[in-house]
């Protein structure tokens, strides 16, 4: 019996006795860290919480969560989940992940789990590059990136993992940066409070194989410029002085300028996340694909769709009331049956 | 008119058609009648990959093969009696399985220029005297339906699609089987199209009247009932005896089962079968492929349940990865692989036992499970029940065999009483004190079985090499050999937990027959025949293939040869000749089909013989 | 040497000597049909043109088409079309798929294949179940929908395939149906003329398992209510008299009527298949995932990026060019290397 | 003062720190340095599993095993006569290997309270005499690296990087190696970086100097070069040679090579290596997975490239279904599967040869094919090479096992001369006349290949069985007889292509060793012991899997003993105990570790002692 029960939870209950073991300056810690002080705060318990994950360095993250912990083999988090999540409906799941592993070995079982809305937290690590194997591209490294492995430079496209998961019908979508660790928290918490598949993009940083890819979202100096914090009713307005915002031009959004007299908050996009129609989030996806606008943080999308297991235990539940608990001797005896005496 | 019955101890009928003939239904119904009228039956459908393959083609001949005598049965059986052909494809296809003298039931109406060329007859053979050592009975069977059912009102195409049944009703005249049992299922699945079960019904009787009248066969048979252990009997295939043998496993432990799967021929009806009983504590997940398949379903171990998934050859290829997690964790787990013949894509709906070396040593790295086989339809349900036991006894994954002649075919079975089957004991770890997760039970070697949502065991796995007990990644070289060592050990240790060998025939002599799955019943067949001669054959066969059963070495010591007939390339033998050291020698037969008792009990009498 | 050299190739050309194993009435007998005819008319050659195929009713295609062509397995033919292309650039590359083997199993390879866009062309034959299994249902069956393996209703929201290939960056994107083979043509015609990746699905009858599936856009009495006939740089008008069309409300789509006065041809969206902005391709896409919508069909999206296997040829010429054609003696002799005497 | 110089045979030096030390960074100096002047060597580099584990922790040891003589070696030493030790950790971790009264070099700057608790040191083993049996030089490396920089102008954490190469002075002096090439390559390294190079070099002479200048140690050691055969060498890892004989293969088949390849430890560097020879016809693909990475080669193999897939344990598990696939369409591919220790994810930076049975038996169906073996970091070069010779004459894939160990051990490779190097001839099928898909050779029964490009020679193939010859789609019994029997056939006819099998030793005896893969070396080396004791011992090392050589059989015979040593937990010896029904024996050892000769040695006497 755990002798903490009566006590709120603290970070420190959701910290394990392992060594944490990724290189001093990984973006991880401090997910991590905002991780284990949101636990206790979204009311989660010790041991109703699961935290399953793949291969990767931030798949290591179940190690260091004093909750249930699963580490799996690389991409297959998701599959896992959902077999913990459909078993035991009650268990809070969360899915810790790269985006080697999610989008690259992982890239279907990600879609399938959008699609199918388990009640289920993902918190995707995209430090661009694979970290564990030391450093080859991944599906979200820039076109023309060199690494062990594309020393010409990859000649890929990348994907965009909001966009995907939109393209997947995905009902919570959302993207924090490793280092803004409130903006992350407000995020998490969004997420948890999800009813469905939550999927978190979180920018991390790689110290050792592809530093400072998130510098312009992270460093006070460039991070209002360069991002666009979404707030739910509000106009989508950014800038170091709130001084630029977006604006829908037909079908195709444009920067304007605040300050030039041309444009006024009013012409602005203004941001619904929980807008039925995809149109909106998928144009805030796809912002970050051009240099000429800020990148998008925050919740892109958070609209309500039946959860799997809800639909799963309601076939159960249906199953049992019509047909009653399951009689074995009566299944066995289905069917024209004899006797031989 | 009183028939003239003729009595027989044994008779194997065929039904062979195109695909859209409805072959397999006027089977099962065969079937299902003889072994309720007390018969033993054993049952091999045999049908194209394709849905629907062209009409009138080789390619898209489908066949039933029905045995039912007075004894006990373990075959189709080698040889027909009676074949049914619709069209001259069936024909072609299968006349090489009748008996010289055989019956030949032909229907005339599609033996015309078009379906002979389709069938690639020079000539047609109702008029070349190719068939004069058959019995040849050519009966307008699409015209005599037509006419019997012109009242009914439906339209040609309708009408057409009842002509199986009138052939049906042919062999239940030329057998003597009851109408009712077929009428009444007619009446039950078409409750809905009161019109069409009446057409069926109409046909069914057409064809057993157009006996009656016509006398067309001069002597009909009967077929008296087996003399089978008492009890309560049905008719099952082996995919549906795998899938209650899951249930029963669900409701004996307490615990929910949860299936993940990809539908793969010919195991798809494990999940169709699963998917209905919702309320048995029954959990289907169709995932999207068998990777996440067998994922899900160790993610459900994990949390508690009983995690299966089940499989053909080429979705056991993708779960690989999968299982090597689960002999890492330690966690529970059922693969059902219903075997097929291959490599690759191979012939999907054809039935072979290839996957036996794969299943034993196909993974990275030292990573022994147990393997277990079913030898016949029935016996599917014993084996998974038993998978299950080992399961969550040793807290291991466990792969199942069976086969496509085995998950299609059908016999009786006789239904076990619920409070007689032996008990699945789950008992989770939920005391924190002292909890490690790789704390192990000394006798089996098992470790403790903590779930999420129990306060105070809280722990994380993973397939890095975890530290014996504690479960902590181990990068530690003296730790990665204990642990190799445990998981060897512990599976080693399933085998004390068998019962003993049954050895069918003398415990010493000349031959030692050893064999497993689904051949089981040709060559039970083929020995009694043996026995009966006198001839010294003795024979084994394995329900439990890894690993192997400890008496099994005593055993081989008293016999001269091994012989070890499989329908693989040879794939027990390998197991058997490295572990024993014995010079066994092989029997094989890749063709997709099972082995006939005939030429195994040929083979039996060659190596006596010789 | 084939007898054909100079003759122009016909239809009968591209038609293998197989007997086709189709159910009769499948909708694949159709999209064969076209297929073969349109070859010549696309200049298509058989020795320079692949099919690759899966594992389904509709995979078994390449079969018969007499140019090379390659049965894989389940769900990876995207994988194996990649090989060949990058193998042999000069080859015309095709892939025949369905809803399970390019969606369920191989949604993977799928996505993949949409971002790296190789110049290959993907015919999905959508009957929205899994045909050569014997009918469960399959990543596009319609929620609810009673099969063999979801007896009570399946509970799985179903991906929109054309917005599953938005989502990973694909650069054509297109929808046919099955039985109107003038325009199953037209669309055909369009994605082998676009250099990239190009996805088309189209609407395909199972008659056996999930038969009428797509009637309301086959029959000559619905189709024009319900389809949307996409062309470039038109209007987006619909209905039986061409009396309905698609207006943009902000970021929603709505459909009015052009009848009762309040809107005309100018307020409705144009469509912009070359719009590099994917906002419009998105919103397209998901009309048909709201029931009151016409589904639209036709040409999507087709913008221009660099193929995969241009940029790879490029980079192993500019290899060539900047080291020389290597030499192995000098290649392994680099690095240190010492004389034994 | 001139050098007190002991001239020895054979040196074990091994450098030890925290993985952000650079340890294998020098330790390669020190293995190149030795074999540019002319020594035989092994190296054994040994990190972990994490990228940079916490400092000064246990988990986060880093080791550079480096062997050196005067004699042809084959391994990287059992025991060590100097090891240099960074930290505590480090030299807890490795203390064991080191010799009783060998050299001890420790950095006492690292010795601090923080740095004994990270590494669980209850007292300062410095001080408590547990090193007595050691000869203990302490330095403060750190301190004295400072020293020595601080004119640089560079901040103390740049400094610090540079302390390893400080030791490498210290290891330079001790065994007299010259300084020049590791200066030459610093400099070269750090072109565009001089302040760097000039620090690491300043560090390196430092250390060289403190030596001379201390007199810390009164005698240093010289060791000859060895008397290898003439020729023109380099330094190779076990990966490197893999994607040489890659490119190899590509240049003198004249057809480009084809890689689909994920990332997997410890193969990747194969796919680093080869993504940089564009310019050599090789074309590089980073799939999104294994399973796409070996359709791609297969892919590439049917338009008539050489595909080539890379992985270890894991990865290849995924790939099993794709291999089944080119079995039977027989196309060519190379797979090469560098073996790690497992179960499952298991230890992905240790080695072990435990996927021998998976790659023979490890898929659905009887689908045979090739398996080789690299038995040394340059013979990856050999096998590799040969893997292809073998994939495209007998159009199958074929399997290349090398692992952890030889992937990233090096040793000095006799650079072949390109015109010397066997052919490697392919010609496709162009004809049209006459062709058929699955016509064969009658000597190695393999198939036309025909490709696409190709006027004439359309045809499709896919994983449904093939009639024989047609290669059309065949669900007939007899033709998939007929098929497996070619399959299996065909793959046997391959052995009647090997070489002599060598034996080492007398060709009759008491003990015959049998054994392939990476522990070539260590056997060796042991044999050679034994038989300079004149014990009856004799050594085959394989090269072929499967098929088994021919003579191995008749060889097998002469001797009293088997004995079947491997890095796993009994693997080779199923296969040659159902083979030859001899009751080889096993030795094994599971840790992540290679054998050393000694253990090796102590086991053969005790077989012909016992
Ligand atoms: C089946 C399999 N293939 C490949 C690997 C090797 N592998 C481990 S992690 C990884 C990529 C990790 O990248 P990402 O998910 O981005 O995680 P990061 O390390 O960057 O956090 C790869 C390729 C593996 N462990 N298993
Ligand atoms: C690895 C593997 N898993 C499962 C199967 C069985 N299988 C064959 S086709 C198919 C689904 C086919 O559905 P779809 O792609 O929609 O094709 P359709 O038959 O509907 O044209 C499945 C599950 C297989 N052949 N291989
Ligand atoms: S390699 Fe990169 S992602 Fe991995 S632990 Fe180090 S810094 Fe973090
Ligand atoms: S089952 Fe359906 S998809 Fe398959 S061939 Fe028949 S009609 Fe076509
Ligand atoms: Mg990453
Ligand atoms: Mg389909």
């Amino acid at each position: 019996m755990s002798a903490v029960e009566n006590k709120p939870l603290t970070k420190k209950d959701f910290e394990s006795d392992q060594d944490v073991r990724w290189c001093p300056g990984c973006g991880d810690y401090a997910i991590l860290s905002q991780v284990q002080k949101m636990m206790p705060v979204l009311g989660n318990t010790r041991e109703n919480t699961v935290f399953v994950s793949g291969i990767g360095c931030s798949s290591r993250f179940p190690y260091y969560l004093n909750t249930y912990g699963f580490h799996t083999i690389h991409g297959r988090a998701p599959a896992f989940a959902i077999g913990i999540k459909a078993a035991n409906p009650n268990l809070d799941v969360w899915i810790a992940t790269g985006d080697g592993d999610a989008l690259s070995i992982g890239g279907n079982h990600f879609i399938h789990l959008m699609r199918r809305n388990p009640n289920i937290k993902v918190l995707l690590f995209n430090n661009r590059i694979y970290g564990l194997t030391k450093g080859q591209y991944s599906p979200t490294s820039e076109h023309g990136k060199v690494t062990k492995s594309s020393p010409f430079g990859s000649i890929e496209e990348p994907f965009n993992p909001t966009s995907l998961a939109l393209g997947a019908n995905a009902s919570f979508v959302a993207r924090a940066v490793d280092r803004d660790t409130k903006h992350l928290s407000s995020v998490i918490e969004a997420a948890a409070k999800h009813k469905g598949t939550a999927f978190v993009e979180i920018y991390q940083n790689c110290i050792i194989f592809n530093d400072g890819a998130f510098t312009p979202y992270t460093e006070k100096e460039t991070k209002l410029e360069n991002c666009l914090y979404l707030e739910h009713g509000k106009p989508m307005v950014f800038g170091q002085n709130s001084d630029k915002g977006i604006k829908l031009d037909g079908t195709v959004p444009k920067v304007v300028s605040l300050t030039d007299g041309k444009n006024s908050l009013e012409d602005l996009i203004v941001h619904d996340q929980f807008s039925e129609d995809q149109t909106l989030a998928n144009l805030i996806t796809h912002l970050s694909d051009n240099k000429d606008f800020p990148v998008p943080v925050g919740v892109f999308r958070s609209i309500s769709r039946p959860c799997y297991e809800d639909q799963l235990v309601e076939q159960m539940e249906s199953a049992k009331a019509l047909k009653g608990t399951g009689d074995l001797q009566k299944l066995f005896n289905q069917g024209d049956t004899w006797e031989v005496k | 008119m009183s028939k003239n019955v003729q009595t027989l101890d044994e008779v194997t009928v065929m039904f062979a058609g195109d695909s859209g003939d409805g072959m397999q239904l006027v089977g099962t119904e065969m079937a299902n009648t003889s072994a309720i009228v007390g018969n033993d039956i054993g049952t091999f459908p045999d049908f194209p990959a394709e849905i629907r393959a062209p009409q009138g083609t080789l390619a898209g001949v489908s066949g039933y093969q029905l045995h039912f005598g007075n004894y006990d049965l373990h075959t189709p059986g080698d040889e027909c009696d009676t074949l049914v052909a619709m069209n001259p494809a069936a024909l072609k296809t299968n006349l090489k399985k009748l008996k010289s003298n055989g019956i030949l039931i032909v229907d005339t109406a599609n033996f015309q220029a078009r379906d002979l060329l389709l069938a690639k007859y020079a000539s047609n053979p109702l008029e070349d005297y190719s068939l004069e050592k058959y019995q040849l009975f050519p009966v307008n069977i699409t015209g005599l339906t037509r006419e019997a059912l012109k009242e009914t009102g439906l339209d040609t195409k309708s009408i057409d699609k009842c002509k199986n049944f009138f052939s049906l009703g042919i062999i239940f005249w030329l057998y003597n089987r009851p109408l009712n049992y077929t009428i009444n299922i007619l009446e039950t699945k078409f409750a809905k199209k009161p019109q069409i079960a009446k057409a069926n019904i109409l046909a069914l009787k057409g064809g057993y009247a157009y006996c009656e009248a016509t006398e067309a066969f001069r002597v009909s048979f009967d077929v008296k009932p087996a003399k089978l252990t008492p009890g309560t009997y049905r008719s099952i295939t082996g995919n549906t005896a795998t899938a209650l043998g899951l249930v029963a496993a669900a409701v004996k432990s307490g615990k929910e089962v949860f299936l993940g799967s990809y539908p793969i021929t010919p195991a798809s009806e494990i999940l169709h079968e699963l998917s209905k009983f919702k309320n048995y504590g029954v959990k289907t997940f169709q995932a999207e492929d068998e990777i996440a398949a067998i994922c899900s379903a160790i993610g459900a171990s994990f949390a508690g349940k009983i995690g299966v998934t089940t499989t053909s050859g080429p979705g056991l290829a993708l779960k690989t990865e999968a299982v090597g997690l689960a002999i890492a964790t330690e966690l529970p787990l059922v693969v059902v692989d219903v075997q097929r013949a291959g490599p690759s894509t191979g012939l999907p709906t054809k039935t072979e036992q290839s996957d036996l070396l794969f299943a034993v040593y196909g993974r990275n790295a030292d990573s022994p499970l147990p393997v277990i086989a079913a030898s016949s339809p029935s016996d599917c349900f014993n084996a998974v029940y038993e998978a299950v036991q080992i399961a969550v006894k040793f807290m291991t994954p466990v792969i199942c065999l069976t086969d496509g002649y085995l998950a299609n075919g059908s016999e009786p079975w006789k239904i076990p009483k619920v409070e007689e089957l032996k008990p699945i004991e789950i008992n989770f770890r939920t005391e924190p004190e002292g909890f490690f997760p790789y704390q192990r039970n000394p006798e089996t070697l098992a470790r403790d079985w903590a779930i999420p949502g129990n306060p105070g065991t809280e722990h994380r796995i993973g397939g890095i090499e975890r530290e014996n007990i504690t479960g902590n990644i181990s990068y530690d070289s003296d730790n990665h050999q204990v642990m190799t060592n445990l998981r060897f050990e512990k599976i080693e240790k399933v085998a004390s937990f068998y019962p003993k060998t049954e050895i069918f025939g003398k415990e010493k002599g000349e031959l030692l027959v050893i064999s497993w799955g689904g051949t089981y019943g040709s060559i039970h067949t083929a020995m009694e025949k043996c026995l009966k001669k006198g001839l010294s054959v003795s024979h084994v066969h394995l329900r439990y293939i890894n690993p192997l059963p400890n008496d099994l070495a005593g055993i081989i010591k008293n016999f001269r040869q091994v012989l070890v007939p499989e329908l693989n390339n040879g794939q027990l033998i390998k197991v058997i000749r490295d572990k024993y050291l014995v010079d066994a020698k092989g029997f094989n037969k890749v063709k997709g089909l099972p082995f006939t008792s005939g030429e195994l009990e040929a083979k039996f009498i060659e190596m006596i013989g010789g």
